[in-house]
Parts: C-alpha cells; structure tokens; sequence
C-alpha cells in the first residue's frame, strides 16, 4: 500500500495517524506541504526516522526543492520526481491519501 | 496501466490541482492511460471559464482544458458538488462535463488505481 | 437510477466486478463539508454493488456522536444518515479504537453500532482494499 | 462600535462564512455597525450569483445579498483573489461589489475591531 | 485580546500555539471545529484545563450542540452565543484568528 | 495608487490615523496560496502609512526559508518579495523563536535579516497590536 501525505507535520496531526497505521512494507510518499516531515534535526523526523526501519520513505524532489530544503533531507528519504510518483502508485496494489 | 484521479481541491488555493496535473502529465508520458479525472467538493471550481490569474502565473483551468483536448481525457465535474459553488453549463470551461457522483465510484471500478489529491 | 449514478446504466458497465471500496472519514462535521459531501458518495456507490466499508478515524469518529443539533448553526444535522446506511445494504462501519479513546469517548456515544478496531486491524483492513477514498 | 469583518473561505466548504455572518446578525442586533465585510482568498466564492444549493439547505450568498440590501452593509470582494478565482461583475450576486485590497487595510483603519473568519 | 480557536486540537496545532502565545489575563474563545478541546477525558483537555487558572476560555454554544458535545464540556469553561461572542469582541482591545 | 489600494484616497480617508497593523504569517508557502495571497496584503498596507510588523509563527517561518526553487512545480517563487518589504519602509520582521527551533532551523536558514522573539515577547507584540490580520 502506498500513503500519501501531503501537510506539514507541524500544521496537522495526519503523518502521525499515518505513521501509526502504515503497515510494515508499506510506503509512505510525502508530497507538497509532506516533504518537510523529511527534514532532519526538527521534532516530527524522531517519528519518520523510526519509521524508517519498517516502511519505506519518499519525498517528492520537485516540492522539496520549491521549499529549499535539499540540504536538510533526512538520511534514507528518497527522492522521486512526478514520473517516479506514477511509479510508486503502479507498484502498491492501493493508495490512501491522508487528507 | 489506467488510473482514475479524483481532486477535492479549488485551483490556486491549494496545491492539491497542481500536483495532480503534474501527476497526470507524467503518467500519459509513461505511456499510462488516464480514465477520468474527477472533480469534487471544491475540486468543482477547476472548471470555471472566468479565472484570470496574473500574466505570470500558471493558467490552471486552460492547462486542463489543453490536456483534455490533446489527450482525450474525462474530466468529470459532479453535479451536486457544483450547484452549491455556483459551476454550471454557463460557466463551463472546454473540455469539462457536469455528471453524477456514480462517475467517480465507476471509475474507481475501471481503473486499475485511483488516486485521491486534496488538501 | 440513472441521474444519482451520472448517468451510467450500472449493471452493463460494471456487470461482475466487486471491488472493495472503503471510504475514509478523518473530518469532523459542519466544520467543513467534508464529512457531508463523503456521505453522498457512499451512499451513491450503494447502486454499484461493490464490497463497501466506512473508516473512521481521527476527527471523522465525531460524525457519528449522538445528540447532534445544529439548529443554532443554521446547518442540516446529517448524523441520522448514518443510522439509514443499514437500509442501503452499507454494513460495514469500522471505528479506530485510538482516535475514539484519545477524544474521551466510548462506543456509548456513538448514533449507530460499529466495530471498533485496534490499529493493526485497521491497518490490515485499509491495506486489503482495491480503492480508498478519503475526505 | 464599529466592526470590520474579514472572510478567508468560500460557502459551504467551510464554516467561516456561516460563523461570520451569524456573528454579523448579532452584532447588528445588539446596536453594533458593520463598517464592510471583506471577502478575501476563497472568500471571494461567497459572491457568485450561480449557487443553486439544494431546497433544504441555506442559501448563503442570497443570505449576504439579503443583509446587504436590509442593513446597507458594504460587501466587498478583492479584485485580484476574484480574478484568480472567476468571479467577475458577469456572475456577481446583488450586493457585492468588487475592489482593492486597500478596502481591507482602510476597514482595519476605520473600524474599532477587525475580526477574521477563516480556515 | 481575544483569542479565537475553530478547528479541532487533534487536527491541527492551532490551539497549542494559542496557548504558548496567550498572555495571562487574555481570553480564548473556541468556536466551530475548536469547541472539541472544551470537552473532558480527551487528550487536548489537559492543556485547556492548565490554561484556566490564568486565562478565560469560552465555547460557542450554538457550535458545542450542532455538535452533540454539551454534556461532556470541561468544568471552568464558559458557554456564549454569538451575541456573546460579540460582546467578546467589543470587551477586548483586539482578536487574534488562529487560521 | 488609488487603483491597488481599492480607489481609496490614502491621505483623505485615514488622514492621521496610525494603528499598528500586525500580520500573522502561519502557513508553509506553496501548499496553499495563504502565504502568497498574505504578502500581497502586507504590500498594499505600506501605501497606508500604518505602523506595520510581520510575525512569522509555526509553519510561517518556512516561509522565509532561502533557496527556494518552484520551476519543478510551475508555481512562481515568491520569497523574494521579503527582501523587497524593506523598499516598502515594512521593516519590522519577527520571528516566532520557538517555531524556528522545532524545524531544526536558524536565522542562517532565512531570506532576511528577522528579530528572533520569546514566547513572552511575541505574546506582549502581538497583544500590543490594534488590528491583527492572520493567515
């Protein structure tokens, strides 16, 4: 399965009910307002870098580079553009978007 | 692979119409077929003819109606949805059709993905 | 039938395919249409004969608290909606057992009958879907 | 006292512009001037004149026209959020007019509070 | 000043950064989605219940029945209409929307 | 002038009238047009000659993150407008300190050159203020 989040972990409480019901295997691709949860050296990375050991992570390269923070990614984030977002929902079987 | 898009978003307020249109490029490019893009709650008001954003701004409206023209594609705007927001045949911009919530549950049937953009 | 279902003659163009469907409400009411306009859709997708199943989660366990009453707002109370599901053959309501207990409240609050699922339940239940939608 | 009122969401989808209005009615009730009501992001979708919202719901652009005309309240919609939206003079509900966002800065100036509805 | 909370504690953090910002003396109303961190045993209660002894906190009524909260509102917190809500509003030198 | 600030003759509607305008920027930029749709406010706001301060708090402080680059998205980068405030005599940028420190940044991270407040001096500014307009 493929989540999806896009709001900022600090504005919303979704990353973490995502978090919390994302089953181990799953992915989670964070996109628009989402990429800053992947951003290292701020509260809500304890929970995605915990995560990290069960469910894989994504962040949308070209909304992480329209907020400037490239340089602050999360070790074993990884980056996909539009092309590798149609990829991920063509992999996972669904997707739930944690609007 | 055919994926069915549904937006709950207005253009320019949220990102969510943006990102599905990047979406929906992206997937055409792959060689992916889109089966109907649906527009709901205020997802409706992507379909107004009368938006003038700034000279340099995206134009989100016309970009849908481009890709609807050279792709083919369905964009489906729900009737109830825009009755309460003021979106009729008379305000209608190229490219959309007004029909029933059955469309969004049927495309969930005979796509093989949806994906759901929002805020 | 036609016009609810956008004009699509259900049984030719979905004959045979049941999908799981499963809607999910993470919004409270009447702050925003959310929780409203979802409702119309699963209650549209009853003509489909698909497998349907309602979440809720979060905020969305606040749609269905008992003694509702929005006179003072001047907006249509929908919860008893949820009590009608029954007769559109929707059966299927799952509440998050997390969201229900961090909010104070019990199964005692709720307006209809629900199965309350621990988080891996409603993990495992979210990932066997074909298609989810959420509002 | 003098009121300013400032709506950042459009009708329905959220609640602001219910809250706003009722707070309006209230206000006017207890004695109180509205000096304008400020129609600003989303809000600017309050005044289409297009909303056919079903029988048994509110009507709430007709509701702000009504004001309008009962209480002679100023309705004004910001120039450019209205055009990045579609709401031009062609689908303006009766009332409401359209202008700068000066209009907003002056009511924050003229009124003795200034209280924002919102999402 | 009045503070004005609407949405919910658990979707938003709107309310915690009201209460880090709310000076001693000032008053927090809860309308629309806010009037859920008005009611006891939830999670959000704590904070509302520590912000009592130096702030006074308020819900819309017409907003706590819509929402079929009445019956489990936290003691100290005081019930308004809107016409209440107006008074508010006058009584107080300036309002501050927590958007 | 008359045309951006809504027909209004600054000097004979407001003539002497100086309040203290404060604008509360809350929301991360792009995501939603809140933040975008707010500067555009603040812009007009200097031709009132008003005393005017920014605050930025939770995710407004992203707002001033340097290095944004919006090609990828097709939206126009507008941070570089907070450079420009100063030209506008909008020179009093605030900085919610404890917003900056939860996402892991610091002034080296902003656009501009910002006061960094406490908690209890960004309570005392704010409650200082005549008309607060948040986003």
């Amino acid at each position: 399965m493929l989540h999806i989040v896009n709001k900022s972990p600090y504005q919303t409480r979704n990353l973490e009910s995502c978090l919390r019901l994302a089953k181990a295997g799953s992915a989670i691709l964070l996109i628009e307002d989402g990429v800053y949860a992947a951003t290292r050296d701020n509260i809500a990375a304890a929970g995605v870098k915990a995560a990290l050991g069960s469910v894989s992570v994504y962040a949308l390269s070209p909304d992480v580079e329209a907020r400037g923070v490239n340089n602050l990614l999360l070790d074993g984030v990884k980056l996909v553009d539009y092309g590798g977002f149609v990829d991920l929902v063509a992999e996972h079987a669904n997707t739930q978007s944690w609007l | 692979m055919k994926f069915g898009i549904m937006i709950s978003e207005g253009p320019y307020t949220h990102q969510a119409t943006d990102t599905a249109y990047q979406f929906v490029k992206a997937a055409l490019a792959k060689g992916h077929q889109i089966h109907r893009v649906f527009f709901y709650h205020d997802g409706v008001n992507n379909a107004t003819r009368l938006t003038e954003p700034p000279q340099d701004d995206r134009n989100i409206v016309n970009r849908w109606s481009k890709l609807a023209e050279e792709h083919g594609i369905d964009l489906v705007v729900c009737v109830a949805a825009a009755l309460r927001r003021g979106i009729l045949e008379e305000n209608l911009a190229k490219g959309f059709r007004i029909s029933g919530l059955g469309q969004l549950v049927e495309s969930g049937i005979q796509a093989d993905r949806l994906v759901v953009f929002g805020d | 039938m036609t016009e609810s279902t956008g004009g699509i003659e259900v049984e030719e163009e979905t004959a045979g395919r049941v999908k799981k469907f499963m809607f999910v409400n993470r919004k409270a009411p009447y702050g925003t249409i959310y929780a409203l306009e979802g409702l119309e859709v699963v209650l549209i997708s009853a003509a489909f004969d698909q497998d349907v199943s309602l979440a809720f989660v979060d905020d969305g366990v606040y749609e269905l608290v008992k003694g509702q009453a929005t006179k003072g707002i001047d907006v249509k109370n929908f919860s008893p909606t949820y009590r009608a599901l029954e007769g559109y053959d929707i059966e299927k309501l799952y509440v998050d057992a997390e969201s229900l207990k961090a909010r104070g409240l019990t199964e005692e609050n709720l307006i209809v009958p629900v199965e309350v699922l621990s988080n891996e339940e409603m993990a495992d239940l979210m990932a066997a879907q074909d298609v989810v939608i959420s509002f």
